[in-house]
């Protein structure tokens, strides 16, 4: 598979994804940086946790309106497989290859911690390392990751299903209003979303935090594990 | 011309800042507050030979990158 | 200007009289304003040590694994494989009481500076804290901003926080501590230096514009806090996190390639303590063209850009036929970059400014003629070893209790508002482990890293307490299974020039270098902080408990054999080490009887590094499923704790005779600690052998911590109110 | 009655968002922006007879929770 990490300025977690991407498909991801204008032959483009350009104004704003993002949304139009953690969940939806917001944490701090997702829609290139309704760990870690979108565009994500996870207890039980089982409030507890063919992916948590047995635990595996047996087939 | 930009969040759209805010004054004694919302002002200097450009120049911002439309409004106003 | 400079106004800048007159020897004339500005901040207590230099000179710094002791930005120590790990601790305590989130923040960003100057990716972050009593109205305000600080600091520039303390006292009320540690990875070979080499050589200044941000911070560290704090306030400087990630980004691939001849960065006294220590080192002569300096406000003077203290900046001399290459990575990343002078044959730091020279002064006097005071001293007698006093409310009221206060309570809320996880390399995180576990990438290695110091042993004994500090920070490297290597230091102390506190600082390193020698464990950087009082309003002067916070680095040959503290199921649990019932200011004596009195536990080195040694070997063997030492609370909370971290209970054998059984659980015995095992009779009688004192506490097993007595508390209980605190403290309601 | 506190950085204060955002509405082609600086306002509703009076209570608000004056300036007008 061959993947590319986007770079911008203020990028944290860029080394991070790089790691996991080479340890499961064995390929080094090729960094762009966010002045480039062409992203060559790529199966997939993913980009990483951070804070691009600091998040001043709203998280993600500032890199959505980068160089490189006229490149990916041509790269999503012909049909490109996009993935967004964290700041990268954020620069899409700033961009609008993601539908909705994320707003501040409902607690208003910052939050790392563990958390675990629910896998609700096992069809995806993203999620069929899972099988619907299973629950894994993933560490989170953001200030800004309150999903929110109006009415409608709830109900269409539902309807079509594009929430990729949820946020859960660790055994899979969904409450909007709890945190500890939704720890930053987000509308319907919702972690991950697809785009309207399925093929851009953001969410909020880090699997690639954990894919590495030294590190704890491989909870974060399947994602990728997935996403290579999709694009490379 | 120095312009304003004000931005806040959509009506409908919850604003914990403005909710603990709200809070917090009221336990500081400040009672009797309705909602209080906490919104984000740009402070720019345009170049613009009149008023309405200047304001046309700031809602092109506001646009392009200042608000984020899904969740905010804007308006413009000229300060000097 | 049209100010007259004599003595009066020196000493509004801080120079004594003596000091002054030092001043117009060297000079042979009346300085200018910014030459003024310049002697005060170089002689000021934070920038010359000169009340603690001597006393910091007896502290051991050497040891066949040191690669740069004190006197570089930073410490370098070699962890094998062709790398070495860099660190330091810094304090930001003055500027996080005036403005606490800014005032950590660029805490944060002046410790990470001190170590990526030297050419490491910095890969981790701890803070030691020491905050007001949790019952002030003032403390609340406090600790939300700092830990909110250094979070956003922290998580913008992407380095992970792994570790650190906190403590509530009173004497921190008006006088917060806010101490900043960071490390960093090198390969061994590419260590950068702040000598300054190459008469003619350009001298390059990158990162963020200067203002007129903390004009004199320097001297305002170094000044009592009282009522006038508030006219102070101006000087307080603001953090830009996205500014400091591209300038480690861009100060790592310019390192990458030979580019750089000295690099420092621009820490207290910014453009003046740089180019003075860059230039004093190298022996050479420094030349500023202060119209070149990139400015953020207009019309400022000499003075004000000499002393400003923006941050975000460094400065650096290059080979000349690289400036061009160097400027393009700068442009890259879209930070300021210019020439501002060049290294001369002079011997001394010309300043010019719009023509004119500002100031002109000898480097090497500037530096060798700096004050250097053996203050006078008074050593207090320390307290005599109290004996147990009686246990007014048994044993399960008091685990209550102690488990729910302020210095014990789960700091699960702080931690959790920093990103410790960044990075992929994080094995152990805060509360798992006794000290944080971060791999180094693309090795096996882990560092084991941690911040000890127990202020109220030092109130009472600085000897014991210094000892105490580096015992402890040694034990709990020790009990993750990793080789503690050495140590950095931030001394937090009141007003040196009054006796009594002088004589806490000189016994406080005394006892420090006791237990880093007998630890084969040197100080490898550090730093000062005095004058951390607060003068009330009828001017009696509050000094904070004395604090000298240790920092410590140790290294594991694989991160992923590391111990941490939770309990698994079905294992014998064993004590090592003796257990004498040490109430004296422990914490159940404070929470329990309201008493802050006698003697700090016994510090016995030997016996320390003996256990120490044991524990480590055992763990080497395979033998330690769990580890944890034993420190504030004693026993029974170092048992509570295990039992918290993974929701496994235990039962516990009733206790030896001979000891009141309150003073066994809950004195603060040193050099001990817990070890769950599989086999407890292996352990004992490998402790035989070894001459080390051990035995079974008991058994893990069930989901309650159960005593021989019938007491019983369940683990989520144990949790519940270990939880409770911090969210209602901070009126957050769970 | 309805009031709006306006919350800004004092003067020399450096403002690490304006900065950027000027950057950004640079490159997006806004050009010859001078200074631009991120502030807040805080809209509230207060129980008052008469816009002295609201005034008055806006800056009590301010100086207690609203603005940290070590860094921040605010200013209180009646808006309706
Ligand atoms: N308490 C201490 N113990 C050991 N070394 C110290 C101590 N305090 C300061 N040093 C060393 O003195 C040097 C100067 O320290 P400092 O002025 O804090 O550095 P910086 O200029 O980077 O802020 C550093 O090398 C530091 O490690
Ligand atoms: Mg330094």
């Amino acid at each position: 598979m061959k993947a590319g990490i986007v770079v911008f300025p203020g990028t944290n977690r860029e080394r991070d994804m790089a790691h996991a991407l080479k340890l499961i498909t064995g390929h080094a991801p090729r960094m762009i940086w966010h002045h480039e204008t062409s992203l060559g032959d790529l199966d997939l483009v993913v980009l990483p946790g951070g804070f691009s350009f600091g998040d001043y104004l709203r998280s993600g704003a500032m890199a959505a309106h980068s160089p490189i993002m006229a490149e990916i949304r041509r790269f999503a139009e012909k049909g490109g497989h996009i993935l967004g953690v964290c700041n990268g969940f954020q620069v899409l939806t700033e961009s609008h290859l993601l539908p909705g917001a994320l707003l501040r944490n409902a607690g208003l701090r910052f939050l790392s911690q563990d958390c675990h997702l629910k896998v609700e829609n096992a069809t995806t290139p993203y999620t069929r390392g899972w099988k619907s309704g299973d629950v894994f760990r993933a560490p989170l870690a953001h200030g800004d990751g309150n999903y929110t979108a109006s009415p409608e565009t709830l109900q269409r994500l539902e309807g079509e299903g594009r929430v990729a996870f949820r946020y859960s207890t660790a055994s899979g039980h969904v409450s909007h209003d709890d945190r500890h089982a939704n720890p930053n409030g987000s509308a319907l507890s919702i972690a991950g979303i697809l785009s309207e063919n399925g093929r851009v992916c953001g969410l909020m948590p880090h699997p690639e935090n954990l894919v590495d047995p030294e590190i704890g635990a491989t909870d974060g595996v399947p994602l990728f594990k997935g996403l290579v047996e999709a694009l490379v087939a | 011309m120095k312009i304003r930009v004000y931005v806040s969040l959509k009506e409908g759209v919850l604003d914990p800042q403005g909710k603990a805010i709200g809070h917090a004054l009221n336990s500081l004694g400040f009672q009797g507050l309705g909602e209080v919302r906490v919104n984000r002002v740009v402070d720019l200097d345009v170049p613009a030979d009149d008023s309405s450009a200047a304001i046309a120049k700031g809602e092109a911002m506001a646009r392009a990158l200042l608000a984020n439309e899904v969740i905010e409004d804007y308006s413009v106003e000229v300060v000097a | 200007m049209t100010v007259t400079i004599d003595a009066k106004l020196a000493q509004s800048f801080g120079l004594t009289g003596g000091e002054y007159d030092k001043l117009l020897t060297i000079m042979g004339r009346t300085p200018s304003f910014a030459e003024l500005g310049i002697f005060s901040v170089m002689w000021s207590e934070h920038c010359s040590y000169k009340s603690s230099r001597v006393h910091l000179k007896t502290l051991p710094t050497k040891a066949p694994w040191v690669i740069h002791g004190p006197g570089e930005n930073a410490g370098v120590v070699d962890i094998g494989e062709g790398l070495a790990a860099i660190f330091k601790m810094e304090s930001h305590n003055h500027p996080s009481f005036i403005e606490p989130y800014q005032g950590a923040a660029t805490g944060v960003g002046g410790i990470l500076r001190d170590v990526f100057t030297m050419g490491a990716r910095p890969v981790a972050n701890l803070n030691a804290l020491r905050f007001g009593d949790a019952k002030h109205s003032g403390t609340r305000r406090v600790v939300d901003g700092v830990v909110r600080g250094i979070g956003g600091y922290g998580n913008c520039v992407g380095v992970p926080t792994v570790g650190g303390e906190v403590n509530f006292h009173k004497a921190y009320d008006g006088n917060p501590l806010v101490n900043a540690m960071t490390v960093g990875i090198a390969r061994k070979d590419k260590i950068f230096l702040s000598a300054a080499a190459g008469i003619g050589n350009p001298v390059v200044y990158v990162g963020s514009k200067t203002g007129r941000d903390g004009i004199h911070g320097a001297t305002m560290s170094s000044a009592e806090f009282d009522d006038k704090a508030a006219s102070k306030r101006p000087t307080v400087q603001v953090g830009d996190p996205f500014i400091e990630k591209l300038l480690i980004e861009a100060c790592l691939e310019l390192m990458a390639t030979d580019a750089i001849v000295a690099i420092q960065d621009m820490g207290a006294a910014g453009l003046t303590s740089s180019a003075v220590e860059m230039a004093g080192k190298g022996g050479v002569g420094i030349e500023l063209n202060l119209d070149a300096v990139p400015q953020r406000e207009p019309n400022m003077t000499a003075y004000e850009m000499m002393l400003s203290e923006s941050q975000e900046r460094m400065l650096m001399v290059l080979k000349p036929e690289r400036t061009e290459e160097a400027r393009r990575i700068f442009e890259k990343w879209e930070l300021d970059f210019a020439i501002v002078g060049k290294l001369t044959d002079s011997g001394h730091i010309t300043v010019i400014h719009n023509g004119v020279t500002e100031a002109n002064i000898p480097l090497a006097p500037l530096a060798d003629e700096a004050p250097i005071y053996n203050r006078p001293m008074v050593h207090a007698e320390p307290p005599r070893h109290i004996s147990p006093p009686a246990d007014p409310v048994g044993i399960e009221h008091a685990l209550l209790t102690l488990i729910g206060c302020p210095d014990l309570a789960s700091r699960s809320w702080i931690w959790n508002q920093y990103d410790g996880s960044v990075g992929g390399n994080t094995a152990r995180r805060p509360g798992a482990a006794d000290a944080a576990i971060v791999r180094v990438d693309g090795t096996r290695l882990g560092l084991a890293l941690t911040t000890d110091c127990t202020p109220r042993y030092c109130q009472a004994d600085p000897k014991a307490g210094g000892a105490q500090a580096v015992a402890e920070a040694w034990r709990n490297i020790t009990a993750t299974g990793a080789k503690p290597l050495a140590v950095t230091d931030n001394l937090n102390f009141g007003n040196p020039e009054r006796p009594e506190i002088m004589g806490q600082f000189a016994d406080a390193i005394k006892g420090m270098g006791d237990a880093c020698r007998a630890l084969d464990f040197p100080v490898v950087s550090g730093n000062v902080s005095l004058y951390n009082e607060t003068r009330s309003p009828t001017g009696l002067a509050q000094a904070i408990l004395p604090t000298p916070a240790i920092g410590a680095l140790g290294v594991i040959a694989d991160a992923s054999k590391s111990i941490g503290l939770a309990m698994p199921d079905n294992h014998d649990l064993v004590l090592v080490g003796e257990i004498r019932g040490e109430l004296g200011q422990s914490l159940w004596l404070r929470e329990i009887c309201h008493k802050e009195e006698g003697a700090p536990p016994r510090i016995d080195l030997v016996a320390e590094r003996h256990n120490g040694d044991f524990v480590r070997a055992q763990i080497e063997a395979g033998h330690v499923a769990a580890c944890h030492d034993i420190a504030d609370g004693g026993l029974m909370i170092t048992i509570a704790e295990m039992v918290m971290a993974s929701g496994v209970g235990c039962e516990l054998l009733a206790p030896p005779h001979g000891l009141p059984i309150h003073a066994f659980w809950y004195g603060e015995d040193q050099a001990c600690y817990v070890i769950a095992t599989k086999n407890a009779k292996a352990m004992l009688s490998a402790a035989e052998k070894a001459h080390v004192p051990a035995r079974k506490l008991g058994h893990s097993k069930g989901t309650s911590l159960k005593m021989a007595d019938g007491m019983s508390v369940s683990a989520s209980r144990l949790r519940e109110i270990n939880e409770a605190f911090f969210p209602k403290f901070m009126g957050e309601g769970a």
